[in-house]
């Protein structure tokens, strides 16, 4: 901990906290006093996230559970390689201002990474063009990494169009012709989850998919053969870099979700004592803390 | 510096803005002002894609590669339908009206071809969802069979064939008819279900959006440090 | 058998595509339609109106667009024909932009075509649209006259007789909200039932109903979930009263093809199991 | 039926069936219909971006005169110069074009990835995280109006399928023991709720098919006697 004020975030950190306590009396004048649960929610498991994150920094090494549709990554992409056909790739249908479609382009780094190890073919058709720019540049970085600048080929990475199910008939035509042996569907998905898996099925490929859009996680779940499920899709591009710092937010995660159950659990049996005593005290306590989870209506 | 170190101070900025735009008043055009910046950046950047398409498609008739054909209707209907919105086409207000008004070329291929193309495609979710069922849904395993049962349940329970199925049920066993099972299954488990990948998402996005905004997740910057 | 059943676990996909085409054309063609049994949760909204009193109020706002015509314009005139039997007193609204046309369209299919002897203003009234999607309920809940001031005709309600007695929306005695999305039931449950204590009912879309099962049966005391839920009250309506049979059949009818697909994924799936299970697979070789 | 729309039955026809050949296998009919929604819902979302958001709120903001040909109505406005920002980012991007500059590209992405990252931090925040835990919390018990067995039995199974699903989710914890014994009941409760959704929705689904089929239906009938 010596050379702490070397590292330039810590620096940064202390110039932000420094300008916070100068226009802290105003700052705090304009606080909207409706949010308060809200940000002490955000303090605790916001906090817990990057605690455990800096004891990763520092060396801590965290054990995580395996999950095999992550693991299966690896191994479909060593199968397109052997079978000579392309990796197909497509992260959601959505544009880049949902979290779910960046956590698609971070997981294309890591799959990217692997596919130019393993010299094979990365297909990626967009349905949105800043996704399209953001993700050439990402899988040109992944290629550099992986000491294969030569091999990295824009034109696999392009835009088809933003229209749903005109992306969708493309995709599916792509398929039946090129018959890509693996199909990696990671990012925000509607209605046509379905018409993928599907088609990606009848051609014999092995399938991946992971979103967090809940109505469409049934169609994956049937029929995929590995389906990342919600919280799984954010975690995966820890597993795939293994960067000790994300695998350190998995574990903060976690303790969001002890914070989660414990509330639950202690609300519950408190309103449930509350009505079976009929206290007056017991109902308060209930009531206070059902009603700090409440969002107020603005 | 500029590679990795500018733009993730700019997205840690935007960031921090926005989430202190929702804790603080008085900062409401911060979250307005930045989606209309989002939905600029986004519209520019169909200068991008749009231009890509036309290009790959005019290089692949140009090299007659396999399918070069099929570009030449992409490249005629895209450009078709672009100059007939552009300049709105048969549009009666001419310039001030709007861009579907009726019987503008560009309502034209909106009705004819957009349309039905559109409506089509989300119909062949009725064949894949039956093809799916079929395949799908067999007693492989505990899990494979609970998902079974459950979708077999909730089915039946959509057709007059659920309730004839258990009607011969006592009343005090009424709860256990079909269209009671269904109904109790959608309210109790599929609630307690949903709300777990719920939970779970909320975190996982809290999470993700944490380290984006305070640069520790980067690698959509590429994979090596800066 | 178990050649057939192995040929048949391992089906071309195509004739189950051929099989779900037939199962929706003949339908349409043949008119067909099946006896349609309705279950409690739409039973009991049926069972509210038809015990309510004479010159009782209820409020039924047509909270959809044109897109989900199909699945909510059966709803809507299945439940405004019921309280119009019912001699209830009617307060027709809207909270979308996109729902003016749907009241229009019941006032000419209904009111003007099967009671033309009730009397805008009196025994049912159009307040038309209101912007503003839960902060309408929110307004209403105080002051229902301050929050719809004028009827769709533009008169001013104060001046009407079936507001008479109307102050807020607990002089209610029921809210029926037919929608698809946002503003729709949840708002009329959470700033609109809830805080007044009037019980709400409501006929959504297929994809919006799973939302609101867990507000049923405390918090919404019964649910038309999408085409299935408009046919199941057509039939009872039209069991109560067969005087209606013949407009009351659009959902019952477009059923028809539902009902033999619903079967056919059915069949399919049990043959499918049946197939996996004589085909030995399950003793333990790899699936 | 006047010349256009019995135009436009045929041409939505014919393309209906282009698209519904797929099902039987890939071949050129589909492969043109395919082609021709590339382009035309291409292009389709392409001017509806220009006109609903370049025109009105970048060029009609930042030099309202400009626009005045379309959007008479702005022409009155004062210019906003702030409008240089989504201008000058919106060029950044366009440096991709120029390849020793592409670099610069990047500022545009960092603005809309910490533009998601920002919104969607607080949106899941307050709506998919704190209030499902206070929708979450409830009696284990029913008393109102009266004690019922069933209702208790449904709130147990709400609020312990919920904690049991979360415990499956957990990612630095060995999937053994108690532990691995309430996960497994959560990826059972899962599984149970993905076939129910799974059920519910096919309705939804087969009424997309029943849409299209009266369209063919109605074009069988009508469409064979030429209009006027």
């Amino acid at each position: 901990m010596r050379h702490i004020w070397k590292n330039p975030r810590v620096l940064l950190a202390l110039v932000a906290a420094i300008i916070l306590l100068v226009f802290l009396p105003r700052v705090v004048a304009h606080f909207d006093t409706r949010h308060t649960n809200l940000f002490a929610v955000l303090l605790i498991v916001g906090g817990a996230i990057l605690f455990y994150t800096f004891r990763a920094q520092q060396g801590v090494k965290y054990f995580v559970r395996k999950i095999p549709g992550i693991a299966a990554i690896e191994e479909a992409v060593g199968r397109a390689t052997e079978m000579g056909r392309p990796v197909l790739y497509v992260a959601g249908t959505q544009d880049l201002d949902n979290v779910q479609t960046v956590a698609g382009i971070t997981i294309l780094s890591s799959v990217a990474k692997r596919v130019a190890e393993y010299d094979a073919h990365l297909e990626m058709p967009t349905s949105r063009s800043l996704v399209m720019t953001t993700a050439r540049e990402t899988a040109k970085e992944s290629y550099l990494a992986a000491g294969r600048p030569d091999a990295y080929n824009e034109e696999h990475i392009y835009y088809v169009t933003d229209e749903q199910f005109g992306f969708v008939a493309y995709v599916n035509g792509y398929m039946v012709r090129q018959r890509p042996a693996t199909c990696i569907y990671m990012g925000a998905f509607f209605a046509e989850s379905l018409i993928f898996a599907e088609t990606g099925h009848s051609i014999g490929a092995i399938q991946i998919a992971g979103t967090a859009q809940p109505q469409q996680l049934p169609f994956f779940v049937a029929a995929c053969d590995y389906t990342l499920i919600g919280e799984e899709l954010f975690a995966t591009s820890a597993y795939l870099s293994q960067d000790p710092k994300l695998i350190g937010s998995l574990r903060g995660q976690d303790f969001g979700k002890a914070f989660v159950m414990l509330f639950i659990l202690l609300g519950s049996i408190l309103s449930t004592l509350a009505l079976l005593f009929k206290s007056g005290a017991l109902t308060v306590l209930a009531h206070w803390v059902q009603a700090f989870f409440t969002i107020k209506s603005s | 510096m500029i590679r990795v170190t500018l733009p993730v101070l700019l997205t840690s900025v935007i960031g921090l803005l926005l989430v202190a735009a929702f804790f603080f008043r008085g900062m409401d055009r911060v979250n307005s002002d930045l989606s209309e910046y989002f939905n600029i950046i986004a519209a520019v950047a169909f200068i991008l894609g749009g231009g890509n398409l036309v290009r790959m498609h005019l290089d692949k008739v140009q090299r007659r590669r396999p399918g070069w054909p099929y570009s030449i209707v992409t490249v005629v209907a895209f450009l078709f339908t672009l100059i007939a919105g552009l300049f709105k086409i048969g549009n009666a207000q001419g310039w001030t009206g709007p861009v579907e008004a009726q019987g503008s070329w560009f309502n034209f291929t909106y009705d004819a071809m957009f349309n039905p193309l559109q409506a089509t495609m989300f119909s062949l979710l009725a064949f894949f969802v039956a093809s799916a069922s079929y395949r799908a849904f067999r007693a492989r395993n505990v899990e494979a069979t609970l998902l079974l049962g459950a979708a077999l349940i909730i089915l039946l329970g959509r057709t007059f064939v659920g309730g004839l199925l258990t009607s011969w049920l006592p009343e005090r066993l009424a709860f256990l008819s079909i269209p009671n099972l269904s109904n109790w299954i959608m309210s109790t488990v599929n609630l307690a279900g949903a709300r777990a990948i719920i939970i779970g998402i909320g975190l996982g996005v809290i999470s993700t959006s944490l380290k984006i905004i305070l640069g520790i997740e980067r690698s959509y910057l590429g994979g090596r440090e800066s | 058998m178990s050649a057939f059943m192995d040929r048949v676990g391992r089906m071309d996909r195509r004739w189950i595509y051929l099989a779900i085409a037939l199962a929706v054309i003949i339908p349409l063609i043949a008119r067909l339609s099946f006896p349609v049994i309705t279950t409690p949760i739409v039973q009991n909204i049926f069972d509210k109106i038809d015990g309510m009193p004479e010159g009782s109020r209820m409020i039924l706002s047509a909270d959809f667009g044109p897109s989900t015509v199909p699945e909510n314009m059966p709803m809507l005139q299945a439940v405004l024909r019921h309280a119009l039997q019912k001699k209830l007193k009617v307060y027709l609204l809207t909270l979308w932009a996109t729902g003016i046309p749907q009241l229009d369209a019941v006032e000419q299919n209904v009111l003007a075509k099967d009671f033309p002897d009730r009397l805008a203003g009196q025994d049912w009234v159009n307040l038309g649209y209101k912007a503003g999607n839960q902060g309408v309920i929110n307004a209403a809940f105080s002051d229902f006259p301050g929050a719809f001031p004028v009827d769709s005709k533009g008169r001013d309600v104060r001046t009407l007789p079936i507001m008479e007695g109307v102050k807020r929306i607990a002089d209610f005695n029921l809210i029926i909200c037919i929608g698809s999305g946002f503003p729709g039931t949840k708002e009329w449950i959470q700033f609109g039932g809830d805080p007044s204590h009037v019980p709400v009912a409501c006929g959504v879309t297929a994809v919006e109903a799973p939302l609101l099962y867990p507000y049923y049966p405390r918090q919404l005391l019964g649910l038309m979930g999408g085409l299935q839920g408009a046919a199941e009250y057509e039939a009872v309506l039209v069991k109560h009263y067969p005087e209606y049979e013949a407009r009351s059949q659009e959902a019952i009818q477009r059923m028809g093809p539902q009902t033999v697909a619903h079967l056919v994924i059915i069949a399919f799936i049990v043959l499918g199991n049946l197939a996996f299970f004589a085909g030995g697979e399950w003793r333990g070789k790899r699936a | 039926m006047t010349l256009g729309p019995w135009l436009e039955m045929w041409v939505g026809a014919l393309l209906t069936l282009m698209i519904l050949s797929f099902l039987y296998r890939d071949n050129p009919f589909y492969r043109f219909a395919e082609s021709l929604f590339v382009g035309v819902s291409a292009a389709y979302w392409m001017v509806e971006a220009f006109w609903t958001t370049l025109v009105p709120n970048l060029f009609g903001k930042l030099y309202p005169p400009m626009v005045s040909f379309a959007l008479p109505a702005l022409a009155k406005n004062p210019p906003q110069i702030s409008r240089i920002i989504p201008l000058l980012f919106g060029v950044l991007l366009l440096l991709r074009l120029v390849p020793h500059l592409a670099h610069w590209s990047r500022m545009a992405m960092a603005l809309a990835i910490g533009f998601a990252a920002g919104t969607n931090l607080v949106r899941y925040l307050e709506s998919d995280f704190t209030s499902q835990i206070g929708q979450s919390i409830r009696p284990l018990v029913v008393t109102q109006p009266a004690f019922s067995l069933g209702g208790t039995i449904s709130a147990l199974v709400v609020v312990f399928g919920t904690l049991s699903g979360l415990v499956y989710f957990f990612f630095s914890k060995e999937h053994k023991g108690a532990f691995g014994k309430v996960s497994k009941f959560g990826i059972y409760v899962l599984m149970i709720s993905f076939g129910a959704a799974f059920g519910y929705t096919v309705m939804a689904r087969i009424s997309l098919l029943t849409g299209r089929m009266e369209f063919l239906g109605r074009w069988i009938s009508q469409g064979f006697t030429f209009p006027g």
